[in-house]
């Protein structure tokens, strides 16, 4: 098992005869995901390392299952291309594209929520089922397959995270990238309520960052959670009123402070570790 | 990007949201001018990017030209808030009959936008209680109608002409918040004047993500000078006044190092996520943006996935052999290409850690030995 | 039984303080409406005819259960109404109005159709359920309790018709008035799904007009139904190209002929009276 | 409500289509002025209300000013299908690679717009086989998004740089469907002229039921002079060219009158619904009308709902004592307060029916013998 993606999920490219496209294609077929197309519009006909071009979604669907879509398109032209593959009945989607207007981004998760299609991202570096499927742009040498489900806002932290775990034995089930962005289509209590069913995972880890509450809402669903969880969330020493990088990383009108995040997560019964190479000592302790 | 004041009244009353007549001087004289056209008492306003300016002393009436002209040369001398005055609104003076506070943002958390009301206008939102704070959802697939503003004005007690007026202005007031990509439109106070609501001040934030599309709205920069050097490199920066120059790659990952530094007791100069995937030259740039900050020491905390070690590598070499770096550089490099980014350092004099905390205590170490 | 709605229905009326609104609340209630509530906006804590009046259809639901609402709202408005009562959660809903936009028409049908609200209209006399409740502006003496249910685009002329079932014995189920605009909530198919599945309907009358392909449509449902269909269509001497009357009624491009329309139903097994007084004898000679 | 062509081109040509250069001409003169400014050989199109002008000879071609006025003179003394020709329009000719066919409707039976849309343009979409259309549904609560364009033109087989200039045209197409409150919005042809999209053609209606909110179009008469009259007192009136005269109340049962009228042998001079709760003066006022008409028999037929037959009955009378009525009167008159109404014409020498086709044919037979 793992959750919302595996080895027989079948995933096309947006935009996979871009330089990112392509590169991430290669990468993602080397991990061995089932890419069965990509989409570039006006390239129809082409092929991308073995992987046969679409002008259009629609087209892609007509031609082949598809159950998910990894959007490698700008972001001024995300939501016309996220909009596509809603509408053309994709039920997982993966928007790596970074600096999608928020505007945009709300319009695309209504629209998703309303057809039942799962948004990962905006601005993540997506999801991987360890061993089975990855889709986006991790590097594939740290994800192999366990017991631990992750579940983070950013991305190289959290390839820091995993990259610990595997380093100490601990596989992964799933690892899931919400994104970096105020307005994104997972929220941390959508996740964890996955892995709390998956009976491959065994602990969570969960990679929080100061700014929003998706933390301190994570904490109310972890209190009636079985399964234990740990926790890291950086920011601590970020000063408020200035973003870090992510949209959704500030701390405004004293809102979303590292102290809240932490007091709720340790009162929900998440273990919470200071540094991150602290996790995988944590994870040991629980599942000993 | 944060709007001045006058900026966002003129956006609201080009769709037909009432403001105060009034137009911007940036000396004493004009605004005397100005307060003669408009006759009887002004307000003169000075526009920074920050609020309280009222506490400050950044808001004056005045109840004849000359002492507009003397109200504003006062204001354009001051430095509220760490802003200093450059322009000032000047503005006939409102009968205020009672004040209400408006706004539009973001909800991350409900992923939509949210309407935020209150018959208590004038004061800071997060002091008034939450039981006299109307809250709306708004599904922007349906966006707002004047239904939604006759059911929030039921709320908020508003009837009559004031109520209908409300209604008009609320679905008014979303365009704009949608059409221009603000993240917060605010109105506080919404004055009730005789029978008008007029927008006494004016707050909104435009989405920086959508600046591309939004080329009639007037640019504001509100960064510092590196930051602005960053941010045209495409790089995030944020300066933080400390003594280790900080670069790491990932928003997570350069708050995991602010952090890791912090707790080993070291004072970060600044936050820079120097991206994924970005190569030499990008990385090169971004290098000679931390020497900038006159640092004490460099740390450097890469974790290669897109980003390659030996770009990274290189990008520290060129810097070095372009100009002398005259701090110490301590540098953790793993992932993609380590071996080859770990040789080229060695080979040009710099040890590279592959622990992240081990590193960053080095760093703390010789910034507080020097 | 009934369909939609029936005794238990409780109702509200928005525009209930206007001519029109004040005048059938008293005809409604006179036939045993439930109504119990109004919304005209200013006019809040006013009663008109012994109900409740509200500001708004959301403070209407805060203080009553609300099954269903009827729109006596002037077309300009009745969009915002209807949206208003959509979002509200009212699950039925009466639009008596006339010369709405029919791009508002589509708007209000598509958000209905989101969030599960069965729109009867635009352009209706309504809909009763003979005996139990009556929802909208079609006089009251003539419904009376029986089990012929009765569909219908036009008004006066299912005015005639039910009267002459009611003359000959012949009472209704339910009767109701899908509206003779071009874009309206229910089509034929999604009233006689329902006339088929209800115990108290034993034969179905369908009043039917030239324009459009409703009637058409409803005859390949018509083939598949146990229940008996006689049916009834307007309009045979209309010239094309000219609207009779209803936006919807129009032979436009050599489509939605009386001929067409007639072969079609004849065809699904449905019997079609030539004059309108006909159509009470073809229901009792199939119901012997 | 249509427009005339050059009045749809104005309204495409302002959101960004492009449409051929050209001018309105209503003499010779100006219409050689016109064919000099363009230059090159120029087309005169007719301005009527109706399709197929081209095989009625209501287009021409001319290769000079002289050419251009002389077609002019000609197309406007022309009257095509019924409709005399008051206007033209000059234009320059395009170069024509390829016709398409594109327009956006009302699908009533799906209850959403619907593009429709073929790459065999120029003639009648009706005469093009189903497998050479395109048809795509429209969600409003989305709208047309650049992606249906790309899949719309895939299926049509456009690319390069037609197809951009597709994909661009489509949601501007659909923003005027949407903004104008369009019934119909057609260009046919659409031409591929190099690399160029021309909306050489348009057809446009506007919602009657919107023209309220659409001040912005022009306003476009297409009624007889009784049809405007029974307009402008809100019945809805259609002239049918027979013999009898005839006022229901609602559509489905004015309809129906017409057809019962026709079953025996009847010719129904119009179709009139007075509506539901029309009262004295409406009633009379739409009787007038009738007179109009020059009929040889009246007939009315009144199932009261709303509509009170005394009501009904009172009007007729005080028709009759204002003027005299020509011809006989057949009247059928149940429902809401029919005691009064039918015990008010007896009095005045009127006999009323009780059931509709017994009156219906009594009316035939009237009108037959006479």
């Amino acid at each position: 098992m793992a959750i919302i993606i595996n080895e027989k999920t079948n995933v096309i490219v947006q935009g996979i005869t871009g330089n990112q496209g392509r590169f991430h294609t290669c990468q993602m077929l080397a991990y061995g995901t089932k890419i069965v197309g990509g989409v570039s519009p006006g390239k129809g006909g082409q092929e991308v390392e073995g992987i046969p071009v679409y002008d259009t979604v629609y087209e892609a669907v007509d031609n082949q299952q598809v159950d998910a879509s990894v959007l490698f398109i700008p972001a001024p032209f995300a939501k016309d291309a996220a909009f596509e593959a809603i509408t053309a009945g994709v039920k997982v989607l993966v928007i790596v594209t970074e600096h999608i207007p928020v505007h945009d981004e709300m319009d695309i998760v209504e629209l998703a929520c309303r057809k039942g299609t799962t948004v990962v991202g905006p601005n993540t570096f997506g999801i991987v089922s360890s061993g089975k499927c990855k889709i986006g742009i991790p590097p594939n040498q740290f994800f192999v397959e366990g017991p631990i489900g992750v579940v983070a806002r950013s991305g190289t932290l959290t390839y820091e995270i995993v990259g610990n775990l595997t380093a100490n034995g601990l596989g992964q089930s799933t690892v899931v990238g919400l994104g970096g962005d105020r307005v994104v289509g997972l929220s941390f209590v959508d996740v964890l309520e996955k892995f709390e069913k998956d009976p491959q995972t065994r602990a969570v880890v969960l990679v929080g960052e100061i700014g929003g509450n998706a933390e301190e809402e994570a904490s109310l669903y972890i209190k009636k959670m079985t399964k234990p969880v740990v926790a890291y969330i950086a920011g601590k020493s970020a000063p408020p009123g200035k973003r870090m990088g992510h949209a959704g990383a500030i701390i405004e009108r004293g809102k979303g402070t590292f102290n809240g995040k932490v007091e709720a997560l340790q009162a929900a019964g998440a273990k919470v570790a200071t540094l991150p190479f602290e996790v995988p000592e944590l994870i040991r302790q629980i599942l000993k | 990007m944060k709007l001045f004041e006058y900026m966002g009244k003129e956006i609201f009353s080009s769709y037909g949201i009432t403001v105060p007549r009034g137009r911007m001087a940036d000396n004493s004289q004009d605004a005397a001018n100005i307060a003669r056209e408009i006759g009887g008492t002004v307000v003169v306003k000075s526009q920074i990017l920050a609020g309280k300016r009222g506490k400050g002393g950044g808001i004056k009436f005045a109840s004849s030209p000359e002492e507009a002209g003397e109200a504003a040369a006062q204001v354009l001398a001051m430095t509220l808030n760490g802003h200093k005055v450059e322009k000032v609104l000047v503005e006939e003076k409102i009968q205020i009959d009672k004040e209400l506070y408006l706004a539009i943002t973001v909800d991350g958390s409900a992923k939509k936008p949210v309407i935020i009301a209150s018959a208590q206008g004038g004061m800071d939102i997060e002091e008034v209680p939450d039981e006299h704070i109307v809250k709306q959802y708004v599904d922007v697939s349906i966006g707002v109608y004047p239904y939604l503003g006759r059911e929030i004005s039921r709320q908020l007690g508003l009837t009559g002409s004031i109520g209908k007026e409300f209604n008009r202005l609320l679905p008014i007031l979303y365009k704009i918040f949608r059409e221009k990509d603000a993240e917060l439109v605010e109105i506080n106070p919404l004055v009730i004047s005789g029978d008008k609501l007029i927008a006494a001040d004016s707050k909104m934030t435009v989405d920086d993500d959508a600046l591309f599309r939004q080329k009639a709205v007037p640019y504001v920069e509100d960064r510092t000078s590196i930051e602005k050097q960053a941010h045209d490199l495409g790089l995030a920066f944020v300066e933080l006044g400390g003594d280790i120059a900080v670069m790491a790659n990932g928003a997570g990952m350069s708050m995991g190092s602010l952090d890791t530094l912090a707790y080993y007791g070291g004072k970060p100069a600044n936050f820079l996520d120097a991206g994924g995937g970005t190569g030499v030259e990008g990385t090169t740039k971004a290098i000679e943006l931390l020497l900038q900050t006159n640092p004490k020491v460099i740390f450097i905390n890469i974790f290669g996935g897109i980003t390659r070690c030996d770009d990274v590598a290189n990008a520290l070499v060129q810097v070095k052999n372009a100009r002398e770096i005259p701090v110490p550089v301590v540098i953790r490099l793993v992932g993609t290409n380590e071996e080859a980014g770990v040789r080229i350092l060695k080979e040009n004099g710099f040890e590279a850690y592959k622990v992240m905390h081990e590193a960053a205590a080095k760093a703390v170490e010789i910034a507080n030995a020097s």
